[in-house]
């Protein structure tokens, strides 16, 4: 005797190929989620203590990173400046404009400000500031244009897969050293033979830049 | 804990001498168990769970120690892959000048211990010491490293340390409390000039704390300033002075020696300049030509032992007696000996006089300072008929200030305690609750004092008998100076403010003194840059700043090392009467430092803890040692529990059967059965000083063992290797070359001797082409791996046997560079401890007096390795520098790897060892290195950090790695330079220099797996006249 | 003259024998009836033959399959071992062949297996839990032990009295019925 | 030959299928143990018993995921124990089922038909059962995707050289394909079930599973040749996952796995194992279910016979292990051999000699391969064998490898054994209900069967004698109980 209603043909098949679509679908969508700022971070204003404008300190000011970031030549670490270098200025300036409050309290209390670390690699991924900015990879190159950021972001996904992407071709990226601290630097046409030759100028071992031990140790 | 029995029932010795009797050829043998192939040894290994697996497989009791072991599990700041909380970035608010954040700074200062420094640059993360590194300008360590030091840091970090003042009564007050009570007590003894005012002290040779005393003592010139430590020079002093009429300082020019005679005497291992000795010890063993010869004569097997050409094991009591032969062979008039020597002991002692005649000025005769006085005399006489001093041998006053006898001083201080003399009472640093002699009941009498109080790192057990504790600042807390063995000055710089309310015994004295009113850091500032201001001597045509500036940097104060003095023998020593000998049945009892721990200060250092002792391989507990005959004749076995009876005082131990120990003798360590160590100290091992008295504190006779027929579980990672061995370890292990000896006689004839004992497969024979450039061609002459030519760095490894004594400063060394994390006595005993480097002991020949050898086994760095072939996930692979990279985040844990790795060097976490445990450890950890989470396979890198750090420095400045700019943290600690790393692709590399000699070879490379790490063969300089036949090497 | 053909999906003839109901095919094809299907509790030799299905396609679908898989696999071994991340392993080249047989070969048996299964499902248009042919009530015999020969009303020969009597005179069935189809059933046609 | 054997069921034993048999039968008898016949006690109790170890095997599944696998025996230098000798265990059982319905196919061994549905079965669950171990042996096994290709943003790939991303491959696909192998063999008889079901939901859930399988002349021919084709392509499949899982070892360098042979003698261990294990199942079976009318003893006969040969080919391979150790004058090798014979694990060696070399040698003679209690008996000590072949293979050779001072013993910890008896819980816990819901006995072919032997036996009487055996359905049915 007949068990099903006709329908049930269609709905048989239907939801046979539903299942195939939905199973990719997801696959996709996972996908998606762990390259998306949910997972990434990337473009996520951080809240801060301070407000702190790169903006209008780099733009409208002129300030060099080096002045705030003093060991990222030399250091892995580009480092944060101290209270005291916030104050270099804002003991003249601002001097009771109540956003600045927070550095105020630092200085008086002798107690560090707590910012929230916006780029923030896992603890097994060992990056060294200093080889990549005396190589000549730029700061916007993984920063952005921190100039035309008001509140600080991240701009890059910064995956493995993303630092990768450089290490295999650096050639895309290098820039002459001196335009390394450059904001407004941007690749020439001819950006693969300049990057070629500094490749070679700098005695960058392209074929080594994927080993493992270069970021884990 | 639990007691589980290692083996119910007796090994047949017997029969082990026979198979040894029996043997062709050479045969390593590493524990009496592979000897011995008993029913019972086989009904032992087939029953289930040996070394108490079922706790450690019990998650409950488990938990249960890793609470105890926490103190000392480092703390994962990091661990493999788990995705973090959103982090916190915390600038300074004052940024301090010269500090580079994330570039770590070297501090030049020094570690001591009772008094006697080594030097050691200190590294500084962002003001946080996490790593100690040897100070190459130290005379007595030379850059080299002893456990001990090296391993202190972690005691900075302890969080057992006393961290505030506290009273009796358990009550926390304050420094201000304590001040205030103990000036009012001083100042109410002034009338009386400080009558029943003492000072108890280690030996002392800080200048400041000196000047301090010695301020305080004018101030209350009827104070007593005692000294005690139980490991002391009491004997070696009185020696001197029997020899000189006056008390001096030997000091030996290892280097210099052709031919030395340690006659109870340790010298590689233990004494103020050991290290400086090992080193010069070893750098004549580097070349045929210059190969030194080592005779020793000692009771139980020492590090000196095992490195010696000739060696015959003594009981203590017959010490005297070689001396006493060997003098009359020198003809030095000697009264009569206490007894007679055996023929082939005769003959042995013969020989060795004619070969040190032969090296007239150009050898050494040294003794230990625990022998007799007597002895010491005698070999101050030899030296002196040798024509060594001057040469081999040179005298100074001491270099300790107010040397006085330890234990008379101690007796001295328990007398006035028991006759309630005692008003006021400072013990600084030292525990004599605990290690004072048993005989003067010193912890009954301590509370007497009628005003006491105890400065220390720990609230310990003579804390706990005064009115007052005190929290010590750690070395690398205070400003301090002190003294190394020749009298150069270290000014000791404090490399991080003290963690806790802590004060150095210099900052204590001032207060007390009312001197500069700052309390801490600043006032022993101010009195160590006073102590030198004053020498003046030292600062003609530079002013004081620059001098002070110099000295700290540099970690020695130039010129302050003593003059020799000119010394002639006094007495007639036919007069100084000989040591009586008891009867020979009696069975004597040996007190020696525990080599790990030592006298009990370093019970609650994990690192310490679970290091293997150099030769017994025991780890968290000490024994008895006992010679295989004797064990033979009283039935006893490892893990056997005795009781020893001694003097009317009992004491149970394991037994551990060490071979090579004089027959008639047990010795025992000190240090163990701590009850106020700390969560790690506390209940290891027993308590030796219950047995020890002031009139016998290294040796003893008539000594009782019983069986009680318990067993004691004793995890040590030699015999849990080799406990399923029944004889194949040995012979597996010679048939498998992997030590390689010959003596010089036969390196002469074949200099290839080593390369000689393998095949090593040429490329032809493999179904792939070598991976293109990046790995590197093995030299089919050497055996060794020559890079193919071009190819960047290649980093490789080299070991020389030679010189290795096994005293495992590189496992200590690797462990606080690696964030390795220690697992405890279960893990251990079950086979599970983490310690990258392994040091395989090895025996050779026969069971009363072997020859031992040390193979320190790390990961070889295969240029074909087969732990990557076979990870599914590529979490170990190879870089283009030849180095095995391991990635922890990437690791899922299948440990294949482990399974295919042919040395068998790869650790696992089974469990979470870096788990978390006390806050203060979070800052201990390198920051450059991975804390490893559970389930993660961890191994030797090369110090790829620190390699890296190279790299991008090099790479920044342009210049290429020298040997200078980086070395493994292994290689800088080692003591005799055994371990060479560099780059095997500059020829003019020392490490490319090491693998060029003949003497260079690989273990298993017949597998082809071209390990990176290679051996240097060792060298046997035997007298031909004491060794006939020869059964070593090939 | 013809009339409207009825709203049926055919007519059914149920036999107890295998012998039985092939013969019966066998004859309604020389009669030159082409739209019709036989069913049988499990499958009978020439049968399928018998009422005139020739060609199977699946074998080649299967050699498809299989190739597929293999060339994925090999693909994507090559590619990431030596274009997109060539890591040293070992020693071993980056292109280590023998060692990728073993997946290459896995996946080319998956990919066959694949196909066989779905390609046999498809190409019977399964699923298709609802069919006329249930709509017959001794048809459930079809699984146990009876053998059925249908007549589909969308054969041009078709017609609702003669076909009956055909069928009847068919090597005596056990009974022949007409197979309904269900109100709004689109089943027809399907099935080959 | 009936006085031969005791029991009356026994007679004819050497027919496939008992005489008397019609396509109704067969279909009745076999349908009815899954839809009619009523639950016994002795299946009860032991589902239960099988159920309560397999919440045990979950206990410990939580357990190492809290603690870590520490909590197995496993330490330096023996990093794999039980978890490996397992799985390695469960997947060479699984081997008999894809051979049986496979290779017996393609060589037209009608006596598989009755006993191809449950080795099928069988090896799922099995595999099932080994699937477990490799994910619970890892120190993280939540990463166990990472042995998989997909695009993730470390831009990482598996190794592929190593042998374990073999296995995934392997076994994944082997558990495909016997899944796929065993639903198409189901779907007439999901048919059969659909029609025969007196519970609506019951149908309902059948029909389903049947896909409308309406028995259709051209969907039969399809459905042999796709049939056919699946055995063709299982066929080397079932060869190259035990030769890939012997990989694991005999590519390594430890001595005692790096070895030619082990291909060979894995495979045929595995089918030993593998048939070992279906005549410790069909034998209990036949008797509750009184299906001795399939599962003849002609069937079992020749279950011993392979199981005589595979025994023989392993002892083989045990030989040449030796023989190479010998004549390749290696010192590990050698050193291996003494070790296995003479060391530690010398009695695990020998009882594995004992149990898959010797035990075996009965079955030359008629008697002992007629002789169901012995069989049964043997059957279980060949499994016992080859579980201890595996613990020798993994443990002796890892306990002394290279560096002596890196030997240690390995023993099962208090949760290996949970983890063990936890899977073996599993395993019968899902036949259980595979007996209860799904037709032990492929019905569909046992019709084709039953026509076969008719055209032996001359012509289909037996279908006239009984002209209306459907009427009385249901009296078969409770007759067949």
């Amino acid at each position: 005797m007949q068990v099903f209603p006709p329908s049930t043909n269609t709905i048989s098949r239907v939801s046979i190929f539903g299942a195939l679509f939905f199973a990719g679908g997801l696959l996709f969508v996972v996908y998606m989620i762990f390259r998306s700022p949910y997972v990434t971070q990337a473009h996520v204003v951080q809240e801060q203590p301070v407000p702190f404008s790169h903006e209008h300190h780099v733009t409208a000011l002129g300030l060099d990173c080096r002045y705030c970031h003093t060991s990222v030549e030399k250091s892995r670490f580009a480092g944060i400046p101290a209270t005291e270098t916030c104050m270099t200025c804002h003991s003249q300036i601002w001097v009771n404009s109540p956003m600045l409050e927070p550095v105020r309290r630092s200085m008086r209390n002798n107690e560090p400000i707590r910012w929230n670390r916006v780029h923030d690699l896992p603890d097994y991924a060992y990056f060294d500031h200093a080889i990549h900015v005396n190589k000549g990879v730029g700061c916007t190159s993984c920063h952005g244009q921190v100039d035309k950021m008001p509140l600080m972001r991240k701009e890059e996904p910064m995956t493995m897969e993303w630092c990768l992407a450089c290490h295999r071709q650096p050639e895309r990226h290098l820039r002459p050293i001196e335009d390394v601290f450059n904001m407004d630097w941007v690749p020439p046409k001819d950006q693969l033979a300049l990057g070629r030759d500094l490749i070679k100028k700098q005695h960058i071992p392209v074929d080594r830049l994927t080993n493992c031990y270069v970021c884990h140790r | 804990m639990s007691i589980q029995s290692q083996m119910t029932n007796g090994i047949d010795l017997a029969a082990v001498r026979e198979r040894l009797a029996g043997q062709r050829g050479p045969r390593y043998w590493r524990s009496l168990e592979e000897l011995a192939e008993t029913p019972e040894f086989q009904a032992f290994l087939e029953r289930e769970f040996p070394n108490g697996a079922p706790e450690v497989l019990d998650p409950g009791s488990r938990r249960t120690f890793l609470k105890l072991m926490g103190a000392s599990l480092a703390l994962a700041g990091v661990s493999g892959c788990t995705s973090q909380p959103g982090e916190k970035i915390v600038p300074y608010v004052r940024a301090p000048e010269q500090l580079i954040p994330g570039k770590p700074l070297f501090y030049a200062t020094a570690i001591s211990k009772s008094g006697f420094p080594v030097g050691v640059l200190a590294e500084s993360h962002m003001g946080r010491p996490t790593m100690l590194e040897g100070n190459e300008r130290h005379p007595d360590s030379l850059g080299g490293m002893d456990t001990f030091t090296q391993a202190s840091v972690l005691t900075l970090y302890d969080p057992d340390r006393s961290q505030v003042v506290t009273r009796r009564n358990g009550k926390i007050s304050t420094w201000d409390l304590f001040l205030h009570e103990a000036v009012r007590v001083l100042n109410a003894r002034r009338s009386s000039k400080g009558q029943g005012v003492h000072i108890l002290t280690e030996t002392v040779t800080s200048p400041s704390l000196a000047r301090q005393i010695k301020a305080f003592l004018e101030a209350f010139p009827e104070a007593v300033w005692h000294q005690y430590q139980p490991v002391n020079r009491d004997q070696a002093r009185a020696g001197a002075k029997l020899a000189f009429g006056r008390d001096v300082t030997p000091h030996y020019q290892v280097a210099k020696a052709d031919v030395i005679f340690a006659l109870g005497s340790d010298f590689l291992a233990q004494g103020p300049g050991h290290l400086r000795w090992a080193r010069d010890f070893a750098s004549r063993r580097e070349t045929l030509e210059s190969m030194n010869r080592l005779y020793v004569v000692d009771t139980t097997p020492t590090i000196t032992g095992g490195m010696a050409d000739h060696r015959l094991p003594a009981v203590g009591h017959r010490v005297a007696d070689f001396a006493n032969f060997l003098a009359r062979e020198l003809e030095i008039k000697v009264a009569e000996p206490g007894g007679p020597l055996l023929e082939h002991e005769a003959h042995w002692v013969r020989a060795l006089a004619k070969d040190l005649k032969k090296n007239q000025g150009k050898c050494l005769v040294v003794t230990g300072d625990d022998q007799p006085a007597v002895v010491h005399a005698l070999v101050h006489a030899m030296n002196q008929a040798l024509g060594n001093v001057g040469n081999t041998v040179s005298y100074t006053e001491p270099v300790e200030h107010g040397a006085v006898d330890h234990q008379e001083s101690l007796r001295a201080l328990a007398g006035d305690l028991d006759a309630g003399k005692v008003e006021f009472l400072m013990v600084l640093g030292t525990n004599p609750a605990y290690h004072a002699p048993v005989d003067l009941n010193f912890a009954q009498k301590l509370p007497k004092a009628q005003f006491s109080v105890h400065l220390g790192l720990y609230e310990d057990e003579t804390a706990a008998l005064c009115q007052w504790h005190l929290p010590e600042t750690h070395e690398l807390e205070a400003w301090g100076d002190v003294l190394a063995s020749d009298g150069t000055a270290t000014i000791q710089q404090p490399l991080i403010s003290p963690l806790y309310d802590g004060r150095s015994a210099i900052e204590l004295f001032a207060s007390l003194l009312g001197e500069p009113s700052r309390p801490g850091l600043e006032a022993g500032y101010e009195i160590v840059r006073e102590t030198w201001k004053a020498r003046s001597d030292l600062q003609v045509g530079i002013d004081f700043e620059t001098f002070w500036r110099t000295a700290v940097h540099e970690g020695v104060v130039e010129g302050t090392s003593l003059k020799p003095v000119e010394v002639k023998l006094a007495a007639d020593l036919a007069q100084a009467p000989m040591p009586k000998r008891p009867n020979d049945d009696a069975i004597e009892i040996v007190f020696r430092p525990d080599p790990t721990i030592w006298d009990g200060r370093y019970a609650n250092n994990g690192w310490l803890q679970e290091l293997p002792k150099p030769l017994t391989k025991l780890t968290w507990d000490n024994a008895a040692q006992v010679a295989p005959a004797l064990a033979e004749r009283l039935g006893l076995n490892n893990g056997d529990v005795v009781e020893l009876e001694y003097e009317g005082r009992k004491l149970e131990a394991p037994i551990w059967i060490s071979p090579g120990h004089a027959d008639r003798s047990v010795t025992v360590t000190l240090g163990y059965g701590r009850t106020r160590a700390g969560r790690v100290g506390n209940g290891t091992g027993f308590n030796a000083y219950l047995l020890r008295t002031a009139a016998a504190p290294s040796l003893g006779s008539g000594v009782e063992i019983r069986k009680t027929g318990r067993t004691y579980l004793l995890a040590g990672t030699d015999l849990h290797r080799n406990v399923m061995a029944p004889n194949e370890t040995g012979e597996a292990a010679a048939e498998r070359h992997l030590i390689r000896v010959a003596t010089i006689d036969e390196y002469r004839k074949d200099p290839k001797f080593a390369q000689e004992m393998e095949h090593v497969p040429s490329p032809h024979e493999s179904l792939y082409t070598e991976i293109e450039g990046s790995v590197d061609r093995i030299d089919r002459e050497h055996g060794a791996t020559l890079p193919a030519s071009g190819s960047g760095y290649a980093w490789g490894m080299s070991i020389n046997l030679n010189a290795c004594m096994g005293c495992g400063v590189c496992v200590v060394a690797c462990q606080a560079e690696n964030n390795i994390p220690i697992v405890g006595k279960e893990q251990v005993a079950y086979g599970r401890e983490m310690q990258w480097l392994d040091i395989d002991r090895y025996y050779q020949g026969d069971l009363d007096n072997p020859e031992t050898y040390h193979q320190p086994r790390t990961c070889m760095h295969c240029e074909n390795a087969p732990c990557e072939v076979v990870c599914p996930v590529a979490a170990t692979v190879h870089d283009d520098e030849g180095i095995n990279n391991m990635v922890y985040n990437r690791c899922v844990g299948t440990r294949y790897c482990g399974n295919n790795c042919p040395y068998k060097v790869r650790h696992f976490n089974f469990f979470h060892y870096s788990k978390p445990k006390a806050p203060s450890l979070v800052v201990l950890n390198n920051p450059d290195v991975t804390v490893r989470a559970r389930g993660v396979m961890e191994k030797c890198t090369y110090c790829i950090q620190r390699v890296n750090e190279a790299r991008s420095a090099a790479q920044i400045s342009g210049n290429p790695i020298r040997d200078s700019d980086l070395k493994t943290a292994c290689q800088s600690a080692c003591p005799t330079r055994a371990i060479v790393f560099g780059d095997v692709n500059n020829p003019e590399s020392q490490v490319s220099k090491t693998k060029a000699d003949p003497r260079n070879y690989g273990i298993l490379t017949d597998l082809n797996t071209r390990p990176r790490t290679t051996y240097l063969a060792r060298l046997r300089n035997p007298n031909p006249e004491i060794e006939t036949e020869s059964t070593h090497g090939v | 003259m013809k009339t409207q053909p009825p709203p049926i999906y055919g007519l059914m003839a149920e036999y107890t024998s295998a012998d039985a109901v092939v013969a019966a095919a066998t004859t309604a094809y020389e009669a030159g009836f082409r739209r019709m299907d036989a069913y049988s509790p499990y499958p009978v030799e020439g049968l399928a033959e018998a009422i005139g299905f020739t060609r199977n396609r699946l074998p080649t679908l299967v050699l498809i399959g299989g190739l597929a898989g293999a060339i994925t696999a090999f693909t994507v071994m090559w590619f990431s071992s030596t274009i997109h991340y060539p890591i040293n392993v070992g020693g071993r080249p980056h292109l280590s062949w023998p060692a990728f047989i073993p997946i290459t070969f896995e996946l080319t048996v998956l990919g066959a297996a694949l196909t066989t299964v779905l390609g046999m499902l498809g190409l019977n248009g399964l699923p298709m839990p609802h069919h006329p042919v249930f709509n017959v009530p001794s048809f459930k015999l079809a699984s146990r032990n009876r053998f059925f020969l249908c007549i589909q009303s969308d054969d041009p020969k078709f017609d609702t009295v003669t076909t009956r009597q055909f069928l009847e005179g068919l090597g005596e069935p056990k009974s022949v019925s007409v197979v309904e189809t269900s109100a709004g059933g689109e089943a027809t046609g399907l099935g080959h | 030959m009936a006085s031969e054997h005791p029991e009356p069921q026994e007679a004819n034993g050497h027919a496939i299928l008992a005489p008397g048999h019609t396509y109704a039968s067969v279909t009745d008898k076999i349908s009815a143990i899954a839809l009619t016949s009523p639950y016994r006690r002795s299946w009860i109790v032991g589902f239960v018993i099988a159920f309560a170890l397999t919440m045990m095997l979950l206990t410990t599944i939580t357990a190492v995921l809290v603690e870590g696998v520490g909590l197995f025996g496993i330490r330096r230098p023996v990093m794999w124990g039980f978890d490996i000798v397992n799985f390695v265990w469960w997947i060479g059982i699984g081997h008999a089922g894809t051979l049986i319905s496979a290779v017996l196919l393609l060589f037209k061994q009608e006596w598989r038909t009755s006993i191809n549905r449950f080795a099928e079965a069988m090896t799922l669950f099995a595999v099932a059962c080994a699937g477990l171990y490799p994910l619970m042996h890892m120190g993280r096994p939540w990463y166990f995707y990472w042995l998989l290709p997909y695009p993730n943003t470390m831009s990482l790939w598996p190794q592929w050289r190593s042998p374990l991303v073999w296995d995934v491959f392997a076994v994944s696909t082997y558990a495909t394909v016997s899944l796929l192998f065993w639903y198409v063999g189901l779907i007439p008889d999901l048919a059969t079930f659909r029609d025969r079901a007196k519970n609506r939901y019951a149908k309902w859930i059948y029909g389903i599973l049947a896909m409308g399988w309406r028995g259709s002349a051209i969907h039969w021919h399809r459905y042999r040749t796709a049939y056919m084709l699946l055995a063709g392509i299982a066929t080397p499949l079932v060869v190259s996952v035990h030769t890939v899982v012997s990989l694991d070892f005999a590519a390594g360098v430890v001595p005692g796995w790096h070895t030619t042979v082990f291909p060979p003698y894995f495979v045929a261990g595995a089918i030993y194992s593998g048939f070992a294990m279906v005549l410790t199942l069909a034998i209990p079976l036949r008797v509750y279910y009184g299906l001795q009318d399939f599962i003849t003893l002609k069937h079992l006969e020749n279950m011993a016979k392979i199981l005589l040969v595979t025994g023989l080919i392993v002892t083989y391979g045990y030989a040449l292990e030796a023989f190479f150790a010998w004549y390749s004058s290696n010192t590990y090798e050698q050193f291996m051999m003494k070790n296995r014979a003479t060391g530690p694990y010398w009695h695990t060696y020998a009882l594995l000699i004992l149990c898959n070399c010797t035990a075996v040698q009965v079955l030359w003679f008629k008697r002992a391969r007629t002789c169901v209690p012995l069989l049964f008996v043997l059957s279980i000590i060949i499994n016992i064998g080859m579980w201890l072949e595996r613990y020798v293979i993994v443990v002796t050779s890892l306990a002394r490898d290279f560096v002596p001072a890196a030997w240690n013993l390995y023993h099962g910890s208090f949760w290996d054994y949970t983890m063990y008896y936890g899977t073996i819980g599993l395993f019968f816990a899902l036949l259980f209900i595979f007996i209860r819901v799904l037709p032990v006995i492929s019905i569909a072919e046992m019709r084709e069967l039953v026509a076969e032997t008719r055209e032996r036996h001359g012509g289909d009487e037996h279908g006239h004698a009984h002209p209306d055996e459907d009427d009385d359905e249901l009296d078969l049915v409770a007759s067949s109980g």
